[in-house]
């Protein structure tokens, strides 16, 4: 709740994450080429790389601020469990930078020649998987929160850890911009999701929790 | 309403404090005295429930504490009222009003607390504990920052809360006026462990 | 008499101290005499040549990448139920092994695919899997290393080995999903027709025991080392706690 | 020396690379563990005639 109004008032972390997004779509077509039938082949990974990578970007602010003005101590004290806690600031981070990501992507879809099969799959695709990568980012960010240059690293834990969504998010777009059957993706996606969002939160909270102490 | 038995803390995994044992009643004030560095803020931590004690055992109803530490946790870009109302839901309480005036932060309700000065934020953050509506206070260095009338307005809330039945455990180093007990902490500095590296530790 | 005595720092020194001498003996007469075996007296295969000679790196090393995250996960779980320390150090100890030996996998697979498949690298599942399992040492590492207190480190670290364990074989899966790749089935399975004929079979089983072992005493040796720091620094604690 | 036919230059930069990140890890063990119980030691000392 206070996050919410926080991430809109500060308002940096709403747009950054965002123009990040629309830069790395708008890199890729000067590194590899203007030719359009190699972006429409690798459209969908790069739209899915390059949400992924602006929720990376934003995880650091998704505890650390907490952390440094003592809020962090004053609601682990407090009546909530922190595991509920952590689940808000989760579905923040996930509203204010998972949400717009999705909407922005099938626009930036246009810009990579995105086959038009591909623009339900690809919102769809990172509708379902982007939770996912705000519950598992803010793991990482607990992990880290109270470490000096933490950002660095916990890309580096973070990452790995990215790797199914990535890959399954990717696959359900890239199938369905070719037209194929993306059942098989798709549960698998929907599956990481909810598995991350039922258990991770515990994980989060224990680890926060030693990292408070 | 709180009782200390035989407590040890820790920190950052070297002992510092141990053998420490008070109890306290409702409308009683305890004031941690000691050096810089001998663990008051270490105590005052272990008790509000932050880190687990190396030894001992604190009686007492956890869910009765309220701990203010020495950041003050506010957020700086909503108000002075914002900030209270957040940590009143929170702790599911239904009014900030006689709050708000009991720390004459009335004028500066809609103020982005960014914009206080540190003992204006200082008296906010401590309105918050009046907000939590719990009975047992933790404070580490209440009146850092804070001007003597605004101290005067720390004591009289603190009197207000001992008197309302509840109780305060601060660490301070200014006679607040306030009829409390007086701990100091330097006897009960940890010795040093044994080295005997014979009993599953490191030493 | 229980396994847990071994929980006692002091104790699992002087046992290590004890029983590793021998045991870098063994690990080692089984390595080279495996791998001397192997590489002198086998012959070549008839479609691979000499280059089947590499299984006896490649097979071992890979088997120990995964055992020593698996060993990994195992510490963890012991030092999140039961709180002992030295289990928390052998998980810190085996990291470094398994990194090398994810290593050595990934190096003389692409060494060997160069003349196979005609690539150093391709994105097949057991090789991209590899190359996440690194990825997970990697960042395993880092956190140790990023984190002073060594009780908070342990802590850290092996909740992360229990939800990095839980991705990676997620990761697995997903890599499997995503390409049906070239590497061939395992080498070495006990319920079918075996893979692997006898004549490479015996110097691999050599190899793998030496592999095994090596392993064993390299983390018991480094958990030994991680035991004398912990103390030094519980040490050099103490010092300071009588000079304030 | 065994005949390696054409495939002997990838057989032995393969055994030659492993022999090099295998020792490689042995020394490192190996002289990490001497130094800290060297260093161990030394502090020890240091420790018991300070008392």
């Amino acid at each position: 709740m206070r996050d919410l109004r926080l991430a809109f008032r500060a308002g940096g972390g709403f747009g950054l994450g965002l123009a990040f997004f629309l830069i790395v779509t708008v890199m890729v077509p000067f590194s590899v080429g203007p030719n359009s039938a190699t972006l429409a082949t690798i459209a969908p990974g790069v739209l899915w790389l390059g949400a992924l990578l602006a929720c990376l970007l934003s995880l650091d602010r998704l505890l650390a601020l907490d952390w440094e003005d003592g809020s962090l101590d004053l609601l682990a004290t407090a009546p909530l469990p922190l595991e509920g806690v952590l689940s808000i600031k989760a579905l923040a981070h996930w509203l204010t930078t998972g949400l717009p990501l999705v909407l922005a992507a099938p626009v930036l879809g246009v810009l990579l020649n995105l086959p038009a099969g591909g623009y339900l799959w690809i919102t769809l695709s990172l509708l379902i998987g982007t939770p996912a990568l705000s519950v598992i980012g803010c793991f990482g960010a607990a992990l880290t929160v109270g470490l000096k240059r933490g950002g660095l690293l916990m890309s580096l834990l973070v990452m790995p850890l990215y790797v199914p969504t990535l890959i399954f998010g990717a696959e359900v777009a890239r199938r369905g911009a070719q037209g194929m059957a993306v059942e098989t993706p798709l549960l698998m996606l929907g599956g990481i999701t909810l598995g991350s969002i039922a258990l991770l939160p515990f994980a989060s909270a224990a680890v926060l929790r030693v990292n408070l102490r | 309403m709180i009782e200390v038995r035989d407590l040890g803390v820790s920190r950052g995994a070297v002992p510092v404090l141990e053998a420490v044992g008070f109890c306290l009643a409702a409308g009683e004030a305890l004031v941690l005295r000691g050096p810089n560095g001998i663990g008051k803020t270490t105590l005052l931590r272990t008790l509000a429930g932050l880190q687990p004690p190396l030894r001992g055992e604190i009686i007492g109803d956890r869910e009765q504490i309220a701990y203010a530490a020495h950041a003050d946790g506010l957020k700086l870009t909503l108000s002075v009222e914002e900030n209270l109302w957040f940590w009143a839901r929170v702790f599911g309480s239904e009014d900030i009003a006689p709050v708000l005036s009991a720390f004459n932060l009335v004028g500066l309700r809609t103020r982005p607390a960014g914009s206080l000065s540190a003992g204006q934020k200082r008296r906010l953050s401590l309105a918050r504990l009046m907000v939590t509506g719990r009975r047992i206070w933790i404070l580490d260095e209440p009146t850092v920052s804070l001007d003597t009338a605004s101290v005067q307005l720390f004591a009289s809330a603190v009197v207000a809360h001992l008197s309302a039945g509840g109780a305060a455990i601060m660490a301070t180093h200014i006679d607040l006026g306030i009829d409390g007990r007086l701990l100091d902490l330097a006897p009960f500095k940890a010795r040093l462990p044994a080295l005997d590296f014979d009993d599953g530790g490191f030493l | 008499m229980s396994i847990w005595e071994y929980a006692n720092p002091k104790k699992f020194l002087r046992t290590t101290e004890r029983i590793l001498p021998p045991l870098w003996l063994v690990s080692g007469v089984l390595i080279l005499g495996g791998l001397i075996w192997g590489f002198f007296f086998t012959p070549d295969d008839y479609r691979q040549g000499s280059t089947v000679k590499i299984i006896y790196l490649h097979v071992p090393a890979a088997l120990m990448a995964i055992n020593a995250w698996f060993m990994m996960l195992v510490a963890s779980l012991i030092w999140v139920i039961r709180r002992h320390h030295v289990s928390a150090l052998a998980a810190k100890a085996a990291a470094p092994v398994g990194v090398v030996m994810t290593l050595i996998a990934l190096i003389t697979g692409a060494i060997w695919g160069q003349p196979m498949w005609g690539t150093w690298w391709a994105w097949d599942p057991r090789l991209t899997s590899f190359l996440v399992l690194f990825l997970f040492y990697l960042g395993y590492i880092a956190l140790w290393e990023a984190i002073d207190n060594p009780d908070t480190a342990a802590d850290l670290t092996s909740i992360l080995c229990l939800v990095g364990s839980v991705f990676a074989v997620l990761s697995r899966y997903a890599v499997n999903f995503w390409n049906q790749g070239l590497h061939q089935g395992a080498s070495l399975s006990l319920d079918k027709q075996e893979n692997v004929a006898d004549v490479f079979a015996y110097p691999l089983y050599a190899c793998m025991a030496g592999f095994i072992l090596f392993f064993l005493v390299l983390v018991l040796y480094r958990t030994g080392t991680e035991i004398r720091l912990r103390r030094m620094k519980a040490l050099l604690a103490r010092e300071r706690m009588s000079d304030a | 020396m065994p005949d390696l036919g054409k495939y002997a230059d990838t057989v032995l930069s393969a055994y030659g690379l492993s022999a090099l990140l295998l020792l490689g890890l042995l020394v490192m063990t190996l002289r990490r563990g001497a130094k800290v119980r060297a260093e161990l030691a030394a502090v020890e000392q240091r420790v018991k005639s300070n008392g």
